[in-house]
C-alpha cells in the first residue's frame, strides 16, 4: 500500500490551471523526485500535498507507515497542522527558519504535536510543563542528529550558513516524526560539497524508513538521491519513471529545450 | 530596576516641579505682598475681604487650596480660564493681606480633562502639598473621581462642574458646588419654553457626552412639571459632520420647539442644518453655547437662538447691588491680568476661592471640620454665579433666578426677557 | 542536464529578492527573544526577583498617597500593556481595540458591584470571564485577517464597546459613568489604603509579568514565535496557527480586564470617555516604545506612559500625546527594540532582533508571484 | 415616511457620504502603491480643513486659500513619507501599521497646538439657498463635494488606465521588487503618492468645513468612516470607494430615518462600525472590489 497517493488533483488560479490531473504514488521508504521546468505546477503540488492549499480536483490520500493504526486520511479535506499531526512533514523553498530561536529551539518548535502542556502550564510552570521541555530538549537534539546538525544545538540560528538552515528545516520536520518527509528544493543555493552532504542525510533519512517527497531543480542531486521521478510540465504529469529513464525520455527533454527555446524569444 | 529609575524620575520630576511651583508662588506672593505694605495702612486680618487692598503682608505658614483643573484636554477651553482665574485670585487675596494673616498658596493641578489624573492630582494636592481644601474639577467625571478621596479624607471640596449626581448622590458632606447644576439650566430652559414660548410639544437634539445626555435626562424628567411633552429626542456625536437626518426625524413628530442640549461644534450644525431643511420651529440651547465660537461657527443660522446663561454673560443683567459690585470688580481685575473678558468658568473659579476664603475668615481655622460648618452657613455670598446660600442639605447654593435667558441678535447677546 | 540549472535562475533570482523584501534592512524582521535575550535586563529569575523585591516593599518607605498613586497606575497600565507585549510582541498581531477590554472590565466590576451587589473580587473574576468570552468571539472572525485588518477591524470593535458603553444607559449610566463603586478589600481590610492597595495591585502585575516572562521558553511560547514568523511554516509544524494567536489575544484581554477592574474599584467612579481609541493607540504605543522584544519592554513602556506626563506636566500635558507620536515613529525606524533593547543596542552589545514580524510572514510565496504573473 | 422625508435621508446620506468618500479615496491611493493602510489618512483631511480657515482668515480669498491648503498638505505628506515610511518601507505590516497610528497622534496634537480645540467654519464657496427636490433640501456645498469627487475619481481612473506609470503602480502594488524589476522608481512612486494622497485628503478637508466645521480633533473618525468606506468599496478602486463612500453615508441616515422608534441617532456610528467589521469578516475583499485580504 503506497504513503501517498495523488490522484486525479487539478489547480486552479483563477483563470490559470497550475496543476491539471496529476496522479502519481510514494512508496514506503522511498525517495521521489518532482521535477519541471519553472511554473510547471511543482510548489502548487507540494502545497496540496501539505494541504496547505485545496485541490479544485481529485483526492491525496495519505497513510502513515510509521503508524500502522493509522486510518488513510484525504488530505484534501485536512488542515496544514492536522497534515502535520498526521504525519507529514515538509520544508520550504525559502527558509523558513524561526532566527530569533536557537537551533535547539527551532527544532523543540518542531515538537509542538507530541506535548500538551498548554498557555497555564507554560504561564505558571507547572510540573507537566518542565517534563514536556525535558522530553522536547531530549527528541529534538536526536533529530538534529539525524540531520546531521548534532554539533550545532546550541548556535543561533541566524548565524547558520545556507546549507545547514537547509538542514535544520530537515531536523525541525523531523522532529515532528513524519512518514512522509516533503523536500521544497532542499539543494537550492548549496554548493557542492553542501549538496553532498544533504544527499547524504537524505538517504540516512530514508534508510531510517521516513518516505521522501522532493522537489528539486540541482538534477545532479536529483538523479543521485532519487529512487523515482516524476515530470510535471505546465501543471501536467508527462512522465514517471527511474532517474536513468527520465534522463532519457524525449518528452522529458522537448518540456526542457523547448521552454528554454520561448525563453530566449521572450525574456523574462 | 525599572522602578528604581521610575521612582528617581518621579522624586525629581516631583519635587522639582513643586519646588518650582513654591519658589514661584512665593515670588509673586512677596512682590504683590510687598508692593501692598508699601501702600500703607494696616487692618484686622478677620475684615481683609471688606477691607480691599489695604491690609497687611500676610505672614507664617501659607494656607494651601489645591486645585484641579482641565487646562489641556478636550475639556480645556473651560479649564484654561478657570486655571486663569485662580491664578489671579492668588494674588489678589495676599495682596488683601492672605488669609487670617497667612499667605495663600493656591496649587494648581492639570488634570488634563482625565479623571484618572485627577485622582493622582487630588492625592499629590492633599498628601505633598497638604492643601485644607480642594477646587474643582473642571469636568464632571473628574469630580466624581475626586469625590471618594474628599470624602475619605475629610477635606472640602468645591467643584466647578455641574453634573446632577455630584451633589445629588452621598456622600455630599464634603462637596459643594459653584456653577449652576444640569438641572437648574434645565429649569431655566425650560420655565422660558413653557412661559415666554407658550408651546407644549419640544423635541430634543443632544450631544451624546454628559454634558448632553445629563441634560436630556433631566429635560424628560422635569418636563411635564412645565406642561411640556418630550415629543422627538436624538443624540448625535460630538464630532458629528451632518445634523439634518436626525434633524429630520424630529421633524416628522412636528415639536413646536427644539432644545438642543451641547457643546460646540453640535449645536452649530444643528443651527445650520435647521436652516437648510426650513424648519422654523425656536431654537433653545443650552448653556453650552454661551460662547462667541457658537456664533462664530454658526453664522447667520445663530440668529434668534436662545439658551440660559450665568448673569456674567451680560453683567447689565445683574440687579442685585451687591453682586453688581463683586462681579464688576472681577471683571476689571481679570481683564486687566490677562486681557480677556471672564467667562462662565472663570466665574466659577472666582466663586470657589471666594466661597471658601469667606467660610475660613468665619471659621477662623483652618481645621476642616470649621470650614465645612462655615461653608454649611454661608448666607447670601454674592459672586458672578450668583447668591449663594449653602446649608447641610442644600450644597448647590444657586437658584433659578441666578440664571438668565440670552438671545443672539446680529452677532451678540441680548436678554430675552 | 547542466541547462537544466541555468534555467533555474530565473526563478531563484525571483524567489530569493522577494524574500529580501522580508529580511530588508538587515534583520528586521523577527519575533522575539526570550526573557533572557539579554535586552538590557539580566535573564531569568534574578531581575524578576529584584523588580518584585522593589515593588512590593515601596510602602515600606514611601507613604506619600500621590506617588502611591502614580504607582498604582504604573500597575494597572502595566497589566494591558503585558498582554499587549505578548499579543504584538510574540505572537504579531495587532490590536487597537484593547481599550474595549479595560472598559469591559471597569464597567463589568462597577455594574456588577453596584447594580447586582456583587463583592469586588467576584465582581472583577466575571468581568474578566466576559472580557475573554468577547475576545473569543471577536478574535475567531478578527484573527484571520491580516495586518492592516485586523487593526481597522479592532479599532471598529473598540468604537462599538464605547458607543454601547455610552448608549445602554439602563446598565452603565450612560456619559454620566457609574459612582460609588466600592473598593476593594482584602480579608476584612479595605484597600482604600493606598499602600495596602499598591500592594495588592502590584501583586497582580507581577503575577502576570511572571506568567508573561516565563511564556516564551515554552511550547505556547515557541509556537507564538513561530506562527509570527512564518504561519504556514509554523502550521507545517503541526500548530495550530488559529487556535493559538486566539489564546493569546484572549489572555491580552483578560490582563486588560483585570486592569480595568482593579482602575474601577481603586477610582471608585468610572466614565465611558476614558476608553475610546486614544487609550487603545497609547496601550499600543507604549508597548512598542518600551519595546516587544521582551516581555520587560511592557515594564518600560506602562512606566514611561505613567511618567511622562508627570514631568512633561511642567510645560503643557498636551505635549504628552505629540511625544508618544513622535516617539514611536522614531523608536520604530531607530530603536526597533524599543526602550528595554536601547541599552544593549547603545552599548553595541548585541545586534538584537526586530520583533515586528516580516512583511512576507502572512503571504504565501506561491500566490503572490501568481499576482503579480496574472 | 413620506417620500419628502426619505429623500431627505437619502441627501443627509449623500452628504455625509461624499465626505467619507473623499477620505476613502485617498486610503485607495497609498494602498494601491504601497500596500500601506495610512491611518494618519483622516489627519490630513483635518490639516487641510484647519490650514484653509487660517489662510482665509489671514486675509486669503478662498480659492487661494483653498490651493494653499492643499499645497501646504501635500508638503506635509511628502514630509511624511520621507521622515517616517521611507525608512520603513520593507519593514513589516506592524511596523508601518504602528508608525502611521503614531503619526496620527502626533499630527493631531500637534494640530491642537497650533490651532486650539475650537472648531472653526469657512463659507461656503457658493452662497446660495440650499437646493430643493421635492422639498427635501441639500446645501449647495455638497454638490461642490459630489462635483470635486467625480474629478478625482475620473482623473484617478485616467491615470491608471492610460498611463504607464499609472498601470504598472496598479499591476504590481503588491509586489515592490516586482515592480523595481519593471524599471519603475518605486520610492519615487511611494513618495509622489503620499504626496497625491495628502493633496486629495486635504482637497477633501476644504471642502468638507463648511458643512461640518473643522477641528484638531475631526480627523480621527473620518479616518475610521474613510476606511469603513474604502474596504465597503473593496480597497485599490477609487470608484469604489466613492460608491462605498457613499452607501456607508446612506446606510447611517437611513438608519436613524427607518428605524420606528425614537433615540436611535446614537447607535448611527456603531451601525457603520459594524457593517465594517461583519464586511471585514465575511468579504474582506470589499463588496465590490477581488483582492483578497486573507491569509491562506
Amino acid at each position: 500500500m503506497p504513503v501517498l497517493r495523488v490522484e486525479g488533483v487539478t489547480r486552479r488560479f483563477g483563470g490559470v490551471t497550475a496543476v491539471k490531473e496529476v496522479s502519481f504514488q510514494v512508496h514506503e521508504a522511498q525517495i521521489k523526485a518532482v521535477i519541471g521546468p519553472n511554473g510547471a505546477g511543482k510548489t502548487t503540488l507540494f502545497n496540496l500535498v501539505s494541504a496547505i492549499d485545496r485541490p479544485d480536483e481529485g483526492r491525496v490520500l495519505f497513510r502513515n507507515p510509521l503508524r500502522s493504526g493509522d486510518a488513510q486520511i484525504d488530505l484534501a479535506r485536512t488542515s496544514p497542522h492536522q497534515a502535520s499531526r498526521a504525519g507529514i512533514g515538509r520544508t520550504f523553498q525559502h527558509s523558513q527558519i524561526f532566527e530569533a530561536l536557537s537551533v535547539l529551539d527551532n527544532v523543540k518548535v518542531g515538537r509542538h504535536a507530541h506535548g500538551r502542556a498548554g498557555l497555564l502550564s507554560a504561564f505558571l510552570t507547572l510540573p507537566r510543563q518542565r517534563r514536556e521541555e525535558a522530553e522536547a530538549e531530549e527528541a529534538a537534539r536526536q533529530a538534529l542528529q539525524r540531520a546531521g546538525l548534532g554539533d550545532r544545538a546550541e548556535t543561533e540560528a541566524d548565524s547558520l550558513p545556507l546549507g545547514e538552515r537547509h538542514l535544520l528545516e530537515i531536523a525541525r520536520a523531523l522532529a515532528t516524526e513524519p512518514g512522509l518527509l516533503l523536500l521544497d528544493e532542499p539543494a537550492a543555493g548549496l554548493n557542492n560539497e553542501e549538496t553532498e552532504r544533504l544527499a547524504e542525510t537524505v538517504r540516512r533519512i530514508r534508510d531510517d524508513g521516513v518516505t521522501v517527497l522532493l522537489v528539486e531543480h540541482d538534477m545532479g542531486f536529483v538523479m543521485e538521491v532519487s529512487d523515482e521521478v516524476v515530470v510535471l510540465d505546465y501543471g501536467e504529469k508527462i512522465a514517471e519513471g527511474s532517474p536513468l529513464m527520465i534522463r532519457s525520455n524525449p518528452e522529458v527533454i522537448r518540456a526542457y529545450l523547448g521552454e528554454d527555446y520561448l525563453a530566449e524569444e521572450v525574456p523574462r | 530596576m525599572a522602578l528604581v529609575v521610575v521612582l528617581g524620575l518621579l522624586l525629581f520630576a516631583g519635587l522639582g516641579c513643586g519646588g518650582d511651583e513654591t519658589s514661584t508662588d512665593d515670588t509673586t506672593a512677596d512682590t504683590a505682598a510687598a508692593t501692598e505694605t508699601s501702600a500703607g495702612e494696616t487692618g484686622d486680618t478677620t475684615e481683609t475681604s471688606e477691607a480691599g487692598g489695604q491690609a497687611a503682608a500676610p505672614t507664617g505658614e501659607p494656607i494651601v487650596f489645591g486645585a484641579v483643573v482641565s487646562a489641556t484636554g478636550p475639556a480645556a477651553a473651560l479649564g484654561e480660564q478657570e486655571r486663569a482665574a485662580l491664578e489671579m485670585l492668588e494674588g489678589q487675596l495676599n495682596d488683601r493681606g492672605g488669609l487670617l494673616g497667612r499667605p495663600v498658596d493656591i496649587v494648581i493641578e492639570d488634570d488634563q480633562s482625565n479623571p484618572n489624573e485627577a485622582v493622582t492630582a487630588t492625592n499629590k494636592l492633599i498628601q505633598q502639598d497638604g492643601a485644607v481644601a480642594i477646587i474643582g474639577g473642571t469636568i464632571s467625571p473628574s469630580t466624581l473621581a475626586m469625590k471618594p478621596i474628599t470624602a475619605r479624607e475629610g477635606i472640602p471640596q468645591v467643584t466647578m462642574s455641574a453634573a446632577n449626581a455630584i451633589t445629588d448622590e452621598p456622600p455630599i458632606e464634603w462637596m459643594w458646588r459653584t456653577p449652576p447644576k444640569d438641572a437648574l439650566a434645565v429649569a431655566r430652559a425650560l420655565t422660558y419654553v413653557s412661559e415666554e414660548l407658550g408651546v407644549t410639544r419640544i423635541a430634543v437634539l443632544h450631544d451624546e457626552n454628559a454634558f448632553g445626555s445629563s441634560g436630556l435626562a433631566e429635560i424628560e424628567k422635569s418636563a411635564a412639571d412645565y406642561g411640556l411633552e418630550v415629543v422627538a429626542k436624538e443624540s448625535y456625536r460630538t464630532d458629528e459632520t451632518d445634523l439634518t437626518a436626525p434633524l429630520t426625524k424630529i421633524r416628522s413628530s412636528e415639536p413646536e420647539a427644539l432644545v438642543v442640549w451641547g457643546t460646540n461644534p453640535g449645536p452649530a450644525v444643528a443651527a445650520k442644518n435647521m436652516d437648510q431643511l426650513g424648519m422654523d420651529i425656536p431654537y433653545v440651547g443650552s448653556h453650552g453655547i454661551a460662547n462667541m465660537t457658537f456664533i462664530d461657527l454658526a453664522g447667520d443660522a445663530a440668529e434668534g437662538v436662545v439658551f440660559p446663561a450665568g448673569k456674567l454673560l451680560i453683567p447689565e443683567s445683574i440687579t442685585d447691588p451687591a453682586q453688581k459690585e463683586v462681579v464688576d470688580g472681577f471683571i476689571a481685575a481679570f481683564e486687566e491680568a490677562t486681557g480677556q473678558k471672564p467667562n462662565t468658568f472663570a466665574g466659577h473659579a472666582f466663586d470657589s476661592v471666594g466661597l471658601l476664603a469667606n467660610a475660613i475668615e468665619r471659621a477662623g481655622t483652618t481645621e476642616p471640620g470649621d470650614i465645612q460648618k462655615a461653608l454649611n452657613e454661608t448666607t447670601g455670598w454674592a459672586g458672578p454665579d450668583g447668591i449663594f446660600n449653602y446649608s447641610e442639605t442644600n450644597h448647590d447654593g444657586l437658584e433659578v433666578d441666578d440664571l438668565i435667558m440670552v438671545r443672539i441678535e446680529n452677532g451678540s447677546w441680548v436678554m430675552a426677557e | 542536464m547542466a541547462r537544466f540549472g541555468q534555467r533555474e535562475g530565473a526563478e531563484g533570482a525571483a524567489g530569493e529578492s522577494r524574500k529580501a523584501r522580508g529580511s530588508g534592512r538587515g534583520g528586521r524582521d523577527r519575533p522575539s527573544r526570550g526573557p533572557g535575550g539579554a535586552l538590557g535586563w539580566p535573564s531569568g529569575n534574578l531581575a524578576f526577583l529584584l523588580f518584585s523585591l522593589v515593588a512590593l516593599t515601596v510602602p515600606l518607605y514611601l507613604t506619600n498617597s500621590y506617588y502611591l498613586s502614580i504607582l498604582a497606575f504604573f500597575a494597572i497600565r502595566l497589566m494591558p500593556t503585558i498582554g499587549l507585549n505578548l499579543l504584538l510582541g510574540q505572537a504579531g498581531q495587532i490590536s487597537l481595540g484593547h481599550a474595549a477590554f479595560i472598559g469591559l472590565g471597569a464597567y463589568g466590576s462597577a455594574v456588577l458591584t453596584t447594580r447586582w451587589g456583587l463583592d469586588p473580587w467576584p465582581a472583577m473574576f466575571l468581568a474578566a470571564v466576559l472580557s475573554a468570552l468577547v475576545a473569543v468571539v471577536i478574535g475567531v472572525p478578527a484573527l484571520r485577517l491580516e495586518g492592516h485588518y485586523l487593526a481597522m477591524a479592532t479599532l471598529g470593535f473598540g468604537e462599538i464597546v464605547l458607543i454601547l458603553l455610552i448608549q445602554l444607559k439602563g446598565l452603565t449610566g450612560g456619559t454620566d459613568g457609574v459612582v460609588g463603586i466600592p473598593p476593594l478589600t482584602l480579608g476584612g481590610w479595605s484597600l482604600t489604603d493606598p499602600r495596602l492597595f499598591h500592594v495588592v495591585v502590584w501583586s497582580a502585575a507581577l503575577i502576570m509579568l511572571r506568567m508573561a516572562l516565563n511564556l516564551p521558553r515554552t511550547r505556547t511560547g515557541r509556537a507564538l514565535i513561530a506562527l509570527h514568523r512564518t504561519e504556514i511554516a509554523a502550521a507545517s509544524l503541526g500548530i495550530d496557527v488559529a487556535f493559538h494567536k486566539l489564546q493569546v489575544f484572549v489572555v491580552s484581554a483578560v490582563f486588560a480586564s483585570i486592569a480595568g477592574s482593579f482602575l474601577a474599584h481603586y477610582v471608585m467612579f468610572i466614565s465611558p470617555e476614558g476608553f475610546g481609541v486614544t487609550l487603545s493607540v497609547l496601550l499600543v504605543a507604549g508597548a512598542v516604545i518600551g519595546g516587544l522584544g521582551s516581555v520587560w519592554g511592557a515594564v518600560w513602556g506602562a512606566g514611561l506612559m505613567v511618567l511622562l506626563p508627570e514631568v512633561l506636566a511642567r510645560y503643557n500635558e498636551d505635549y504628552t500625546l505629540l511625544a508618544f507620536g513622535l516617539l514611536v515613529i522614531v523608536v520604530m525606524i531607530f530603536l526597533p527594540e524599543g526602550l528595554a533593547g536601547a541599552p544593549a543596542r547603545l552599548l553595541g552589545l548585541r545586534r538584537t532582533p526586530h520583533i515586528v514580524g516580516s512583511r512576507t510572514q502572512a503571504e504565501p510565496v506561491e500566490e503572490r508571484g501568481s499576482e503579480c504573473r496574472s | 415616511m413620506s417620500l419628502q422625508e426619505f429623500l431627505q435621508f437619502v441627501f443627509a446620506g449623500i452628504t455625509s457620504g461624499s465626505v467619507y468618500a473623499l477620505t476613502a479615496l485617498g486610503f485607495t491611493l497609498i494602498y494601491n502603491a504601497t500596500g500601506i493602510i495610512n491611518f494618519a489618512q483622516g489627519e490630513f483631511v483635518m490639516l487641510g480643513g484647519l490650514a484653509a480657515v487660517s489662510l482665509h482668515s489671514g486675509g486669503a480669498p478662498l480659492a487661494l486659500a483653498a490651493i494653499g491648503a492643499v499645497a501646504a498638505v501635500t508638503v506635509v505628506g511628502l514630509l511624511f513619507e520621507l521622515l517616517a515610511i521611507r525608512p520603513l518601507l520593507n519593514a513589516s505590516v506592524l511596523a508601518q501599521i504602528i508608525v502611521t497610528v503614531g503619526a496620527s497622534l502626533a499630527l493631531r496634537t500637534a494640530a491642537m497646538l497650533i490651532w486650539g480645540r475650537e472648531a472653526m467654519a469657512l463659507p461656503a464657496f457658493t452662497e446660495r439657498a440650499p437646493l430643493s427636490v421635492l422639498g427635501a433640501t441639500v446645501v449647495a456645498q455638497t454638490v461642490w463635494v459630489l462635483g470635486v469627487t467625480a474629478l478625482i475619481v475620473i482623473a484617478l481612473q485616467v491615470f491608471y488606465r492610460r498611463t504607464m506609470l499609472g498601470k504598472a503602480v496598479r499591476a504590481c502594488a503588491v509586489n515592490p521588487m516586482a515592480a523595481r524589476l519593471l524599471g519603475i522608481p518605486y520610492g519615487r512612486v511611494v513618495l509622489l503618492t503620499f504626496g497625491a494622497s495628502a493633496a486629495v485628503a486635504a482637497a477633501g478637508g476644504v471642502l468638507i468645513t463648511p458643512i461640518s466645521f473643522m477641528s484638531y480633533s475631526s480627523g480621527a473618525l473620518l479616518g475610521l468612516k474613510g476606511f469603513a468606506a474604502a474596504i465597503l468599496g473593496g480597497l485599490g478602486s477609487p470608484a469604489g470607494a466613492v460608491a462605498g463612500g457613499l452607501a456607508l453615508g446612506l446606510l447611517e441616515s437611513l438608519s436613524v430615518g427607518l428605524l420606528p422608534w425614537s433615540g436611535t441617532s446614537g447607535y448611527k456610528d456603531a451601525i457603520a462600525f459594524l457593517i465594517l467589521l461583519l464586511v471585514l469578516f465575511a468579504r474582506p475583499q470589499g463588496l465590490l472590489g477581488q483582492r483578497t485580504a486573507q491569509k491562506v
